[in-house]
């Protein structure tokens, strides 16, 4: 993972211009999709995901079910133009480890004693993919559970850290992931501090370690803000626009 | 229950057809209001975004090098492929495509192939041994009805902006795709006895039986596809193939005239 | 679809010597397997077709099943050695397709409200193949219907008309398909006269696309006689042979 | 229900059986009536329809030029499939083949490419580089019992009228394929205590247990295959063996003496 | 399948010492997995593999059931790293071949009776393969059965026979297998003298046949009397461990 | 009525806990007894069954030459799988590996590769054309807890243990795969707020959240993974990784140290 590229310039910015615990540009829009229960569109820099969810619904097969709650399913999955090389349609196996640690960084949230037997389902598709679809992906799944009304503890917020020329960065880029020496994606609620993601690759000391994560931990929090708003927005907006 | 309410629902659609309207007023040889944004996916060779009522699809163009095919060693290869992936309805299912998917795929292939919208000939870099691969991709983001004339004047909309993309194979300059005609896709139901344009979701389930026809520049017509379980007598097949026609004209006129690479 | 093949000779036929508006010839018979609740062998030239109906019979799984009607299923399959170059066996996009039209061209004659949440089951094997295996495959599926005595509204018949060397024609052959510019398979319904299939591509004017239909109608009016004729005289065979 | 009549009709042979008798009037070492037509599909490069009673197989095969294996690069390579299509059986399912369809496929391979039947090496074209492929297809179409017999019976008819399609690859000129023997397939089952050739669906529902043998123009065996959950004494093996390899030179002499490709 | 490779020495021995009718060394040790209700790990030369039987136990789907008795499910999978060259890991055509005769060869002797509607489920995993694993995998499955406390009517036993320089010998190597001119896996129940599997490919006399017949018969008979040996053990280790 | 069990059962491990034992009488940071036997597949190039308390899992490394990546033209290639075959527990299922089997290998697979353990710039053969490929495939046999960890040890002894086969593809001396670090693979619990180390089945259960940490010889940490469906304070998890680390210096000198092919 290490390389000649130089990623952080004389400026101390990185090659995008930005500092190193700056985000990159996010636009968030709420309720996007008319067929869906809840629904968000999501951009991350130059990441586009968009994410539905449907539920609580009836689920088949009924053995399926689980007679004390809810089951939530997460489906992450790839537009075949999203990507440099045309990706082949379906899931593959990194689609399929991100659907589930995505499920597992959104259900803690979720209140799913509410809906015995019930499918809770969310799906997450990337339209356009320049490293940290994931996150992306959960940031907008989040939204769409509020939207959809889905009774939650809190909102997910997530974003990735990394490594790069040796410092600790927030929000790598698809370039600082293949050039930089270390990726570490984290979600967190921020109402009850309490982190729902944690993946690593690289190679990093234990200190290292430490300053990502309180770095990730305020990216989050600063992802949390514009979710909130985004999300009172719409519902401002919709007030004056019908009573419910 | 849902079958209940679907009886209703069918009546009523039928009824208002009876008195000359449509459930959202439109005229029975109106398009919903239809939108086209090109360009939006970076990544992708082309790209278009199409609302038409709250339908919504997402239409990608991707093109790399690859072989030809045996029988046609001098032409480039299309390849159309359509995913109603979960997202865009409670009723579409995670998994490879369905034969609605694959029925949307090759008849949104077909009116472009047939038509010999694009230039295929011009797609051969090297003989036999490599030619350009286009990669058609239609995502259905929200499926209210009539999903085949969103993907189809996504795909050709995707086409008429794509550029081949020459540098990043060390093959030349970015070109224009060669795009040489304007294939339109317009979708005539049979509800009542009546023909109605662009049936959005209501009248797709309440319609005995559905005819797309694919028409170009000058009138010609590429490609049809009969679907549904009904039937239409020879006479009114023939005027629903006419107010197709014609109302591809208009759709051309309004969203392609003028689309081309940035 | 163009080419520089003569598809039609000096004397206005065409290779095989046929005339514009002629049928290959045609070879029916009713009821040969002995599993099936009905079944038809269908030759058009050289393509070679056999059907099979199975049903009413129960459906699994149950939620498949239709509380209002009988289920249709249809499933159009090509044996490897059926074409020119061997297939791999199962469905490929092409069959799917055809699979589902043929079922659509098919349902609208029968009486399905008889039978509620039953299955009826279409099977149509190509054992060879020549252009017009789904016309051919429509033309068997509805005699191994009425040959299982599944009640309908009539039969349908099929056929495909083209335009080759500029010309309409009836009943393309594969070298004709081939070189020709557009191919428009029809079903269709004659006690009703009503089209239940209708495909076509190519690009022909809207003239010639309504005397191509004119002419489709009339092709399968003639092969409705033939399946007439061939049910009759299996049925008053049978009357001979054993009292029912 | 049908479980009850399964029991009835079970015991209803048993008893036949016992008192030496079969179900449709056959001695036990007997065949149903059997006709092998060749040449019926002229899209393949050898065919056969099989009719044993009122079981009817259809076998196809196909010669295709194409890469040798590995580690025999100067040999023709030889492909068997078997299809269970639904349209044979009430039982049959669409999909892949399921373990029936495997074996089945697996044990008419074996007889024939065990028994040297086919000369491999004459279908060498290039060494290491291309050699022909030969696929043999069972396509069953009504299964009454005893696939196996009628299928292996298919595919060695088939190949001993097929010609090598030599000129369609600008090879030289059509040959026939290389065959120097031919492998015929007998299955007895065990019936209340009792060997039977050739059973019907009725008998091989009923039966304990089935083997399945092959054996060659000379008497000798190239394959055996037990299928079912019982079982026979070694000595009953013996003679369900002999009774077998008898049977099997009735056959050859009855149906596929003098086959050749017209 | 002939061969220019001697596989018998002058001394009439194999190329790895034995006689004709003698078997590998074997090795067998019972209750080796916990999680299974019974299991067994079988050694026959270089041939490893490791059988576990679950049941019986409830079976899904419900329509899979047989009101009379337990459904036997076998499956027989090798490890990617058990051959020469790396296997793809799923089932191919082989495995499941292997698996249908498998277990054709132990169900006879299982009660079924006793568990209408139940599953018996029995999985074999082959960790290193030299020629009869299946005839290994049946006498793993077989003590598994035994284990597991399912009722059964016997032990089935298996071995391979084969010809290989003109004579038939017994439990064949893969260098035997490969460049021999026939093998023969065969099971049986030595309790009731009863063939449960047989399988042949290759070239020989009915003479020869029977010849084989009867040394794989001479071998199921002693590994039989191992496979007894090993539970015995097993069970009176136990007795004295634990009162049950 | 197992639904019950399961609450009595963690209601009764969450009381041990909050008393400082666990139910096998361990101390939070304990591991089980662990056995680690390597070349126990003679046909592998390198393997290692590891025993941690009851969990069993086999893990076999082959080499065989192939092609490289194209963006790695002079890099060997390293692909990992697992496999929850049914045999290892009653809750696995036939069929090709589910969203844990896919975890499981993807995790060790990134433990290792992250490391730069395996100097894969020394597995190449022919830049561009012919490199080693590496299979790392781990076999479960018996599931009690810590697959994760269990597979992750099993994959770095075969590792440190493997030859390449240079001998067999003519290619020279067999080497030993060149092997410069030891990534450990430590797993953690939350159980009642507190965390407890390589869990078995029943803490793997009853526990809200697990965390995976794979570090180095040198304390560097190269992969982490969270799982489960709770989730930890920024705080606890810095505690929890710690934890990890240090658990695994003690692993890699029990049982890695002086690990080499014999």
């Amino acid at each position: 993972m290490s390389s000649e590229i130089k990623l952080i310039r004389e400026d101390g910015r990185r090659l995008d211009g930005r500092l190193p615990d700056e985000l990159r540009p996010i636009k968030i829009e709420v309720g996007v999709l008319k067929r869906a229960d809840g629904s968000c569109y999501f951009e991350l820099g130059k990441n586009k995901v968009i994410a539905a969810v449907y539920g609580p619904r009836e689920l088949h097969p009924r053995h399926a079910q689980d007679a004390r709650r809810a089951v939530v399913r997460f489906r992450y999955n790839m537009a075949p133009f999203s990507v440099e090389e045309r990706r082949r349609p379906g899931p593959d196996r990194r689609s399929v480890e991100i659907s589930k640690v995505s499920r597992e960084a959104l259900e803690p949230v979720i209140i799913t004693e509410y809906y015995p037997r019930a499918a809770i389902d969310i799906f997450v598709e990337v339209l356009e993919s320049d490293a940290g679809t994931r996150t992306a992906g959960i940031n907008a799944a989040s939204v769409a559970l509020a939207d959809a009304g889905i009774p939650m503890k809190g909102l997910v917020s997530a974003v990735a850290v990394g490594k790069i020329d040796g410092q600790i960065v927030l929000d790598l880029t698809s370039e600082e992931d293949q050039h930089g020496e270390m990726d570490m994606p984290v979600a967190m609620v921020t109402r009850t501090n309490t982190i729902t993601l944690l993946q690593m690759d690289g190679r990093v000391t234990m200190e290292e370690f430490e300053k990502a994560l309180d770095l990730a931990v305020a990216g989050c929090r600063r992802i949390y803000e514009l979710q909130r708003k985004a999300l009172i927005e719409k519902y401002s907006e919709s007030r004056t626009e019908e009573i419910p | 229950m849902s079958e209940v309410l679907d009886e209703i629902r069918k009546d009523y659609l039928f009824n208002l057809v009876r008195k000359g309207r449509r459930i959202d007023g439109r005229a029975f040889k109106d398009f919903r209001e239809l939108r086209v944004k090109t360009n939006v996916i970076s990544k992708a060779e082309g790209s278009a975004w199409v609302e038409l009522g709250q339908t919504e699809v997402l239409v990608g163009v991707k093109l790399q090098p690859g072989e030809p095919y045996p029988d046609t060693p001098d032409k480039g290869v299309m390849i159309t492929n359509a995913e109603l992936v979960p997202l865009a309805s409670p009723t579409f299912e995670p998994g490879p495509p369905d034969e609605n998917g694959i029925e949307l795929a090759r008849v949104v292939d077909r009116g472009i192939r047939e038509s010999g919208a694009i230039d295929l000939e011009k797609l051969c870099i090297e003989e036999g041994e490599k030619v350009w691969i286009i990669f058609i991709d239609v995502h259905v983001l929200n499926h209210d009805g009539n999903l085949m004339d969103a993907s189809a004047l996504g795909a050709i909309a995707s086409l008429m902006t794509a550029k081949i993309p020459c540098e990043r194979y060390g093959l030349g300059d970015d070109e224009p795709l060669p795009v040489r005609d304007s294939p339109v896709s317009v979708t005539a139901v049979d509800i009542a006895g009546e023909i109605l344009i662009d049936p959005n979701l209501y009248e797709e389930s309440a319609a005995s039986c559905r005819l797309t026809v694919i028409s170009n520049a000058d009138g010609s017509i590429s490609a049809m596809q009969k679907g549904g379980i009904g039937g239409l007598s020879p006479e009114k097949t023939k005027d629903a193939v006419k107010m197709c026609v014609e109302s591809a004209k208009e759709i051309r006129d309004k969203v392609l005239r003028g689309l081309k690479p940035t």
